[in-house]
């Protein structure tokens, strides 16, 4: 789970991290209130949860409450990656001598957490650690016994940091390390610590990622959820629960159960799509998904306009193929699907389920532009049927 | 011979007494598998079928000498079940829950590695040794006994595979579905020098998705192997940044795409299928069937 | 540092552990207004920082308001061991079914945590651990991974714990080591933890250990320390923060530096004593002590109306005997120390110590009855001289 | 001989800048102990007189093959010092910093010993190998070189029996403070045995007190032992309940009271002296001389 910079900067504010004075504003009017009450210069940040905002002209310093107002207009509204910027951060700015990164992320491969160092901060660290590895600082945390000071000295004097300030930094890291444990993130980053012309340090922009899986434990933290679906369709389906997940340019509409087996599925029209087919989408059913889900995920595919034709690929395991196919039978009946669907069901009740779509006598059409489904043996059969689809014009 | 688990292996079911726990202790035990307890705490004393429960790992092992365990509880307490399981001395630990925070299972996964146990997911199908034993969730019906080790990052998938190599008539010696989380306990690597060491497998088909860099690091291993791998990559179409379905599968960085993996393995001498159905004709082939 | 039994609830709530509703009254009236808005019966309770407030009378149970007020001026102004008590706990009663013992300490041997449960609770539990040590349940923390519910399930259904029982138990002692680990604690106790007729628990009895050490780190801790001392001449100590114990029955202050110096040098004096001479006090100086420290400390010795002569033995590492010399003369003319001192000093800087005290000229008298005080070269020549001095009838 | 330290000991000095870290370097050299670094973070490059201050243990270890340290640090920076000494390899870490919160201390004593290093302390004026090194704040001129190893849970009362053996002319092998805390790295047990393997030592002087087991242990190890242990125990005036000037003496039960460890120590055969003098006597005795 994401949340906007203030959250995050509100986190480490409890965690004694060095944070600017800040506040968000709603409108331009709060904008100019907050700002009276600090000292200028301040520093007008748009709230939006993708990375890429300063070149998308969402940040802005102000020389004065009245000009942080003005600026905030253009801010207010900015579309940022799909998303719309519907509050602020104003905050007092500083005056940067120098710019690190500081970061702490879960180490998938090592099954550690990993705390990184940069002398390089404010720019992109993953284009630090491609073109000068050597300026990057990593230490893994020991799982058992967690981080230690002397661990993070170690590492920041190898990675160049002055000495004074590494042991300033040391304090940092191991509050930001104490935010990554008590709050189950995936990712804590201060990007960038700023050392301003007074010498003192700012964690000037402040980013936490959560793991999903711990949010039960951290009930202080849902309200902080936001959506980070820019496409409706995906909004909707993340309202009803639903793995989704729309692609460009696609033209089918693919379904099925378990996120590798939906993947392969795409990748498969892809292939024999010869470029004129391509997939639209990745729903993902789950394991032992009922009649309603089903009916639900076809609604949701056929949202996206640009879906001709819709591949329906289950191997049940826990999922059994007549409960998938009682919730194909719903939406035919109670949704305007408009389009047809090629159906592959093998594994658990393959048989019933089968037999459930066959004796519906919808499938009973010669032509599958006429017949609203179309039950194959194997993902092989639906290449030709799926061309035909896409071939003819539609309408 | 099998990898991992066999005839021989007795299994617990932590959370037997749960709607889910009962069923696939059943269907394991349909199957062949000697399940021989049952631990759920406060519970111990009663029965599952002929099962019997008992309040902790510690006891059930000392009972029945149970040497691995299948889990199936609650996200919040499947971390400290695994804890018990692999101190009470469990081998093989089978982890199916889904959900687990994975700063549990950074403690979960090191412990397992400091016991010399191995621990299969979480959020897994789990393995299984067709004919032998089955511990997890897969539908049994598919798998065929051979000379074919499966290792698979999806649940579904692998089934799909499983399927087409019994229906080619190419059975399978065991099948892992690793997981499809963040941290898992067992990966590509850890069970690739078991699969060259086992006399009846004879090729290796590895399926793998984007996300991670679990290919790779096989790939590194695979390049000392003699064993045959086949390979298959999940999510070529899948677009970068968003997450495919389970948290294990989203495009993070440049190693973790489709094309790396599939260019890592290629390296080294691993053909990599384009499609499902192609897995089963270049098993074959590399068998000499 | 021991805290008081209403601050220990405090933290215990903060925790989720589950504390009966309970507030603290300063007088009998605050009782009144207290009882009011619970609902009867109450309990009213001692705060006091010793053991044993039970049968001392400083528990009371009352039907209702009235007679919580009028019960409670029985106790508060109670002299228990030594403490004064000037505060009660007003609490709603529980209706007992069953007590249970929960603990977690420090286990100096083991070097680990260790985490004890009984169904014996309610009573002294070492006395249970000697009498029917099956009923006691302990369990190590492994110092690197911390403490997993199964290890305390293990444990309590190996202790004869319900198992049902077992499961909640294990929940309040996962946050009770939460407790622990978070506040340093050297001993965190739940006795009793009662089981009501209605089946929910309670932490009936609060008790916290605070390890000294960690306290810097604990800023919000330090406004619950309160004076242990019942003694007013250990209360005076502990202001000037000398570590000073006061004992019964003895009349020769003892003052050192090192505490097993000290110690030995007490159990000296006790030994040649003859029942005649006894240690009155422990005072050790420290390591590296100024003369300002040492005035002080004969100050306090002297304090003691019962001493009549002063043990002073120094064995200089850090500690410099010119220092402690200077000690002597100071409170020499600054005092009125009334008994004569028998002085050894030893190591760093010995003989500028002993020219200092020699050359001022105080122990030309021949007899020590006269002098303020005597030099000597080892501890065996003490003994005649305190002999003597103590032998004489004072005056 | 001698046991832990010796004169191919090399020793850096953690927080050997400050005003105490400074003193006692300067006596440890002036003694002859070879103090080869020292380890300030953020001082590197400095010199404490002629020896080089680095950033890092680790930069110490590597370049001046430092095999010891001794931490004279502020006590909520002493526990990571000595966790630096350990993570760097040295093999002896002595601990004198007071008021170590015990909860770090914990993990300092099981890293310790994981690494198989002896740290000693904290709370303690450390250790001396007359003649050979010295690594602590013991006044030096006390000690001379002999057949004696002498054991204590105190400093000044360790610095008075020592000095009384050398007046007595009895010299001693090793001294070791192990420190007054209630948890400390090295009690009496873990260097019993490394007495009784010392060829130089003849016999062993062990100063005890109230609080704790540590005698009782080392009555359990003293059973096995070939060589002479003569023992002390402070505090049988002391009342209980109270806290005699450290955290450790304190008497909190039966077993850590003054008679319990003499019964203990008597129970195996050691003598218990009843004054400090006694000791040397005793000693004499159990030399032969």
């Amino acid at each position: 789970m994401k949340i906007h910079e203030h959250h995050a900067r509100d986190i480490f504010k409890k965690y004694g991290l060095p944070v600017p004075e800040a506040e968000v504003a709603n409108n331009p009017e709060e904008v100019k209130n907050i700002a009276r009450g600090m000292t200028p210069p301040v520093v007008v940040k748009a709230q939006v949860l993708v990375g890429g905002r300063g070149k998308a002209g969402g940040v802005k310093i102000a020389e004065n409450h009245d000009d942080a107002m003005d600026k905030s207009k253009d801010i207010f509204g900015l579309l940022i990656k799909g998303l719309r910027v519907e509050k602020v951060l104003v905050a007092e700015a500083v005056d940067i001598e120098n710019e690190y990164y500081l970061g702490i992320l879960l180490d998938r491969d090592k099954k550690k957490h990993c705390v990184i160092a940069s002398t390089a901060g404010g720019v992109d660290i993953e284009q630090v650690a491609e073109e000068t590895p050597e300026l990057i600082g990593k230490t893994w945390v020991d799982p058992a016994y967690g981080l230690h000071p002397f661990e993070i000295r170690n590492m920041l004097f190898d990675a160049g940091f002055d000495p004074k300030l590494a042991l300033k930094v040391t304090g940092i890291l191991m509050k930001l390390y104490k935010v990554v444990i008590e709050n189950d993130c995936s990712l804590a980053e201060i990007n960038p610590l700023v050392q301003a012309k007074d010498g003192t340090l700012w964690a000037i922009d402040a980013k936490v990622n959560f793991d999903d899986s711990s949010l039960y434990r951290h009930p202080e933290l849902k309200p902080l959820k936001e959506s980070e679906e820019t496409d409706p369709i995906e909004k909707e389906a993340h309202a009803r629960g639903i793995a989704y997940v729309r692609l460009e340019d696609g033209n089918v509409g693919v379904i099925g159960n378990g996120a590798g087996l939906v993947m392969a599925t795409m990748d498969e029209v892809k292939r024999f799509g010869k470029g004129i087919a391509k997939p639209a989408n990745f729903l993902d059913i789950g394991g032992g998904a009922q009649a309603d889900l089903v009916r639900s995920a076809l609604e949701l595919v056929t949202m996206d306009q640009n879906v001709k034709v819709i591949l329906i690929n289950v191997f049940g395991g826990i999922t059994r193929c007549d409960e998938v196919a009682k919730g194909i039978l719903q939406a035919i009946e109670e949704v305007d699907l408009k389009v047809p669907i090629i159906i592959r069901l093998a594994g658990t009740n393959e048989k019933e389920g089968r037999e459930l779509l066959i004796y519906s006598g919808l499938e009973k059409y010669l032509d599958i532009k006429n017949a609203p489904y179309k039950v194959i043996e194997s993902l092989e059969q639906a290449a030709p049927i799926i061309l035909e689809t896409i071939g003819v014009p539609a309408q | 011979m099998s990898i991992l688990i066999d005839e021989n292996t007795k299994v617990m079911v932590q959370g037997i007494t749960g709607r889910e726990g009962s069923f696939h202790a059943r269907q394991m035990i349909k199957y062949g598998t000697k399940v021989v307890a049952g631990v759920v705490p406060a519970k111990g004393g009663q029965k599952m079928d002929d099962i019997l429960v008992y309040n902790t790992c510690e006891e059930a092992v000392n009972e029945t000498g149970a040497n691995a365990s299948m889990i199936l509880v609650p996200a919040s307490m499947a971390a400290d079940a695994a804890l018990e399981a692999l101190d009470a001395g469990c081998k093989v630990v089978v982890l199916i829950t889904e959900g687990i925070p994975a700063q549990d299972m950074i403690e979960v996964y090191h412990r397992a590695k400091e016991e010399g146990a191995a621990l299969i997911g979480p959020n897994c199908p789990g393995i299984i040794s067709p004919g032998k034993c089955k511990i997890g969730i897969l539908p049994q019906d598919i798998f065929s006994k051979g000379p074919v080790g499966v290792v698979s990052r999806s649940g579904t998938l692998t089934y799909e595979i499983a399927d087409g190599l019994t229906k080619a008539g190419i059975g399978q010696s065991t099948v892992i579905g690793v997981g499809g989380d963040p941290i898992i306990g067992t990966s590509f690597s850890d069970v690739l020098e078991d699969f060259e060491n086992d006399q009846d497998t004879k090729a290796v088909v590895l399926v793998g998705e984007i996300g991670g860099n679990d290919e790779q690091a096989a790939a590194e291993i695979i390049k000392n192997l003699r064993i045959p791998v086949i390979g298959f990559i999940g999510g070529r179409t899948a677009p970068p940044g968003k997450r495919m379905g389970h948290a294990g599968a989203i495009i993070s960085g440049k190693g973790s795409t489709a094309d790396a993996k599939v260019k890592a393995l290629e390296d080294v001498g691993v053909p990599v299928c384009d499609t499902v159905a192609e897995i089963t004709l270049k098993t074959k082939e590399m068998l000499g069937l």
